[in-house]
């Protein structure tokens, strides 16, 4: 009978066309988020240029643009492999130039430019902790390496297919609060350890000395660009759109992620308010930042009034951090991307345990997913820390990790660049 | 000759400015400078609490022949003055020479548009 | 004959699938738009903070910063339902964190947070016009109730099936010259005339002073994202693309969003050229704005041509609008909110009674929608004036509008907030 | 039998729903794509801004709005036509207002905004090469013929179906290296030549002095927001989202993209660091947009390697060429908008020739598309240097183009617009 | 009545101002300048090496009585001082008077609040 | 020792650093000023017609020993003018005494380096 040899055709037909579609729609999707993360290099850039002084611009610009290129290149020809290829558990194999294929739900070229983002991300959230006297040259190796390897590795675990996701209960870090934050926080605290603080931080007795960034205006509208990149950040990591399912869980991604972030910054302007008598714009912007990194491992997980709970803790816990690192542990980080990216990262990776709505404690789901989370996280954070004070102190040995005296007094800016980033 | 220079308030410079002008001052050089004086205002960066008693304020300077000092002093303590503390300070020194760079001429010539007056 | 019914039986799987591929690429393009629109808020924070002096730029930020905050909290916590909620023709419902459902073609989370970033725009609207002499308090307060209830109301009346859209031709203001901007505008008029001048804006004998904003870089800047952020905001406000008639609607918003964009900038850049012997660029970009602002109700129903028009009369109606406040009305207005939303916002919201072409005068349709749209204006523009003076003057009366004489110049960054917003 | 016949209508249905679901997705792919190219005007008008001096800002920003502006309303009301009408092999035809009928897979409207944000690309590539100088005036002028007449008419020869792509190897120029860029690089070519150096670029004895811009920030943060529209002008010129094919080949080119400006980026800095002892960010810039402007033209056709060393190859270049219009040839490009889009658009555009992984010289291919390549880069060039000669010239005759000494020594924005960009 | 003008290096601001206060110096203004010394860079813009031996310098201006002048000094030379090349100096010039603009008062009261020491 | 302070164009600053440093000058500081001088242009901001006579300067402040006066002031007319309104002028001052922070040397010894010369 034709008619039903016709119609079964065209059912095949069809049923190949909504494969495609589905590919087709999911591939726009993770696309459009990889623009969006791509972006976030740029609002990192200008935070950690509005945080800093202005002798320093033109050298904590260029290396957030050469996070960003040797990102993309040592990621491509190594790191991609080393995270997402077939696992033994602890790292994937080498893929020379991410020739492999790693997806059939969308092209797998689509998923590497993705990844990219991400990666050049754990990056760039050390530069600002490093900035005003790291040398140039000794950063960007460290930069390449990062992306390369240190990132990869335990991306792997986690995301990867390696030991964190064949847990009985498994990780959840969704967008990678530990992934990306935790990983980038953990190496900036090493790296401004390994250097010490900038000279006139601190007083002949220990006093804390305020040096104020040259620029709240790059600062905050640095801030906005990150907050706009963090939709495509926590939406795009569920990498399909398609279908009701996918598509309820990326709008309540957007929620969370916004709620979050909003919670952050109100708590942070209401707890320095309360605190120094006057709201201060730079400390809140830390403040949506920390609430933004805290949602990132849970924004698919829990609700809007637990995102909002989770940012509103966030931007209390960002204050106390940064003093903390200020005043007692005297580590100098110029734009608190320690507590911003490390301890928030950390944070919000532990609030999973609590406040995940099919998991976690508050919602009757007992400790298991929250014993997980802690194991992730001390994972995560050991081996980030681990890795880079190697690297950082093989640097300092073979190669200098901080400018001289002179340099670091009249401006990085002059003597490792030859060019000031402010004419008349 | 003398050299008048006045600290002043920012937000009084357009009157001072009027002012000159009404004493016959057509020309001056300004910048901005920031004081060291009584009016503190603390500040809070990222938690730490730093001294900034520095306020902005206008620098004007003045070169100018003897008989318009005492003019030009009376309109800036007129026009400059709010009564409060930090409206600043005026000072007189003497200028040795001067030239004027397009002509070339010298001493209070330089001063002033020959004919001009 | 078990063939039929496999065939009956993929053609129900077709039919939903088709169904899920339509509500999922509805998803994805509110979403997109949705970004977007959250952009704007930074360039209105630009826009903001190039039109006013550099002692007042953290304030400004700030203000910017937490407009969007508070946006989010207030409009999740309540205004929402009270815009979206089942009517009594004047007012929604209390959906306490708006748990409710709303949308079926779209997830309901999909559908808060585009509303969301369309609230916040209201507020930021205000920030200008008050710009340089607000108390801090003071704002924070008015900008939490315009999102949570101001707003929402009058956004009932037109979007959430109140009265204006059950009129007999009902009122059309597709993405909300009248919602959004007029709203936004009417408060700032409010605002500004309640506040009063700033120090040095108008001479001893009433004569206007200009005080020049402290970057045109900045303002420039943000009016190309306001510009970008409008490619959000109008088609965006189609809610769906999927089928032809919704992608062709999308793609004539896009053009006639520019094209209405292009012919303000045009319009002002010539008028003042000829008026002022100079092109200025700080009136061109609300000319910009303002072609924009006015393409906003009518973006879907009027042709490339008209929108050329509108764009040019918005962009002529602007300066005269800037001057006659500035002059004749002296209300100061640092950034020209209310030229540029208030004005042209009524302005737009009425033109769409002449040149809708399915509907207007200049297309042989009669009066009637246009009769509509007059309604609509006179109703929204008299609620947020009114509602607006009702809570300014209530602000001035229990906790002060105005900031002291003494802080007002020194800067409101120093004193307001400890901070300044450029350091070297 | 009835259920044949339902289900016949059941398949007509499908058929329609799934062709509409492909328009849907194309637009949205190419709408979201003409929001990141419209975004590349801010990025140029703030790299040009902050490679030039703070005394001429207001100009070069008010340069690039209205080449946006100039460029909607000419290329609309003509150059849409010009371009895409049906061809006699050299020009369209004369489509009025643009409400003819071009495409089937999209609206037309959707093809005419995103043809709109390229055509303005092309005018703006000329204002930097032509900063600090020219008359306002005459600056408007060229800006409109540009996007009315003269790019579309070189880009009907590639892409409206004019004699380039009738060739019996067409040329190959994917998302304008040639059509955009080179169009763009000749004109600001022949303009700086005309208009002469500015006051105190060469010494008396001809020595060459450096002019430093303004803000490396604002340049930098250009160059971000460049590179992400590119993620819009390349992908985005695939006009189609829809199925496999589509969606991998819109995925290598973000992954083309990338990497070619990753290289480019690398690639100056270690050859300025090799060359000058110290790396330089400003040229740095200049080589991320040398890889990108050399991708574009191949980068649908290249593989990832080939794409990373068209990029290394863009980075020397740029410096190369930058050095020669500098010292040798002494025509004064204060951004360096002739080698970047002039000189890598010829450049990206031969390469084709040679990394085409189907029809490159390379891949074993031959040299028949390097030939044609060839052609067409000299016809483009030939035909964009001759017609912006004879538009320089007759303004320079007829209305002036360079502005007094004077004005230029104390500035543009004072003189030309009574407005300078920076304030207190 | 003198006026002290140091030129000092910006990292030595926040040093030489402490020094200041407890020399007993309540007022000072100062702002950026730039110096062409002997401490030179060389930069290159865009492929171009060019002369910028310019380095970013602080000035204070302290306009004092007599008996300040020699603490004033001491105080700068000991706070401001690194040993290396580029420290800077100090100037000393003559006033010829003073006034108060909030109050009008003259010369060396100008300088000082009457009661107030 | 002398204070030559000069006011010059931006434009002509270039051409003033290499005759100073023709006439040996070595060191000077130098800094941004805006001057109230007979060149007036009108601008228009928003719509308000705003007096903006303002031209941006650069002030030149050398100090130096007597037999360096003479020469730098040539050096700087000639280098400095252009013949226009607007080049500007130079006034001449005396120094009572400097240090140099470096080393603690007073007097002329502060402006050379000894065995230098
Ligand atoms: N002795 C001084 N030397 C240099 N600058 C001074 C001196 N005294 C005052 N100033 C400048 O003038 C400003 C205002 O002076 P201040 O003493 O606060 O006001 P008042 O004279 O009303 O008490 C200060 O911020 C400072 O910049
Ligand atoms: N004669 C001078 N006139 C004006 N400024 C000077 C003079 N000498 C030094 N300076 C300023 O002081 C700064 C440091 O002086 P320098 O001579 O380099 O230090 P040192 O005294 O240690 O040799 C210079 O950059 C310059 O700004
Ligand atoms: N008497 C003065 N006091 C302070 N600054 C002055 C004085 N005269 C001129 N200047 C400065 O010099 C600049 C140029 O001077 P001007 O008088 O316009 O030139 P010319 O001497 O060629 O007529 C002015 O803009 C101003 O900054």
């Amino acid at each position: 009978m034709t008619d039903t040899l016709i119609i079964a055709d065209k059912i095949g037909t069809f049923e190949t066309a909504l494969a495609e579609y589905a590919f087709s729609l999911n591939t726009v999707w993770v696309l459009v988020a990889a623009v969006l993360v791509f972006f976030m290099q740029a609002g990192f850039a200008l935070v950690e240029a509005g945080f800093t002084r202005s002798k320093n611009t033109t050298n904590i610009l260029f290396k957030n643009l050469m996070d960003f290129t040797l990102g993309t290149i040592t990621f491509w020809a190594l790191g991609f492999g080393i995270m997402f290829g077939s696992s033994n558990g602890f790292i994937g194999t080498i893929d020379l130039f991410s020739t492999g294929s790693y997806r059939t739900d969308m092209p797998d070229m689509a998923f590497l430019i993705f990844q990219t983002v991400f990666a050049a991300t754990a990056a760039t959230i050390v530069s600002g902790a490093m900035a005003e006297r790291t040398k140039f040259n000794a950063y960007l190796i460290f930069s390449a390496v990062i992306s390369m390897i240190i990132y990869p590795i335990s991306g792997h675990w986690a995301w990867g297919g390696g030991w964190l996701s064949q847990l009985a209960v498994p990780f959840h870090d969704f967008a990678g609060s530990s992934v990306v934050h935790l990983v980038g926080g953990s190496a900036a605290l090493v790296g401004a350890a390994v250097l010490g603080p900038r000279i006139g931080k601190y007083g002949k007795n220990g006093e804390v000395k305020a040096i104020p960034g040259h620029s709240i205006t790059l600062a905050t509208f640095g801030v906005f660009v990150l907050w706009l990149g963090w939709f495509g950040f926590n939406p795009g990591s569920q990498l399909a759109a398609t279908g009701v399912a996918n598509a309820k869980a990326i709008s309540l991604i957007f929620v969370t992620t916004n709620i979050a972030a909003a919670g952050g910054s109100l708590a942070t302007m209401l707890y320095i308010w309360l605190k120094y008598k006057k709201p201060t714009l730079s400390m809140t912007l830390n403040g949506a930042l920390a609430g933004l990194v805290a949602i990132t491992a849970g924004c698919d997980a829990v609700s809007p009034g637990g995102a909002f709970i989770i940012g509103l803790m966030a931007g209390v816990l960002v204050v106390i951090s940064v003093e903390f690192f200020d005043r007692v542990v005297k580590i100098d980080d110029p734009v608190g991307a320690i507590s911003v990216h490390g301890v928030n990262g950390a944070f919000g990776t532990l609030m999973v345990g609590f406040f995940s709505t099919s998991q976690g404690l508050f919602y009757g789901q007992g400790a298991a997913l929250l014993k997980t989370q802690a194991i992730g996280v001390a994972a995560i954070a050991g081996w980030a820390i681990a890795a880079s004070l190697v690297l950082f102190l093989g640097l300092k040995y073979f190669n200098g990790l901080r400018v001289e005296k002179r340099i670091e007094e009249e401006g990085l800016d002059i003597y490792e660049h030859g060019e000031s980033a402010y004419n008349s | 000759m003398k050299k008048i220079e006045a600290i002043i308030r920012k937000t009084k410079f357009d009157e001072v400015k009027e002012a000159l002008n009404k004493a016959g001052i057509e020309f001056f050089s300004f910048w901005e400078v920031r004081g060291i004086g009584k009016a503190h205002e603390e500040r809070i960066y990222r938690g730490v609490a730093y001294d900034t008693s520095t306020i902005e304020r206008i620098l004007i300077s003045i070169y100018c022949r003897e008989k318009f000092v005492k003019p030009t002093i009376d309109a800036i303590l007129n026009a400059a003055a709010t009564g409060e503390i930090g409206d600043g300070k005026i000072f007189i020194s003497d200028i040795a020479d001067a030239y004027r760079i397009r002509t070339g001429e010298e001493g209070d010539k330089a001063l002033y548009i020959e004919g001009g007056e």
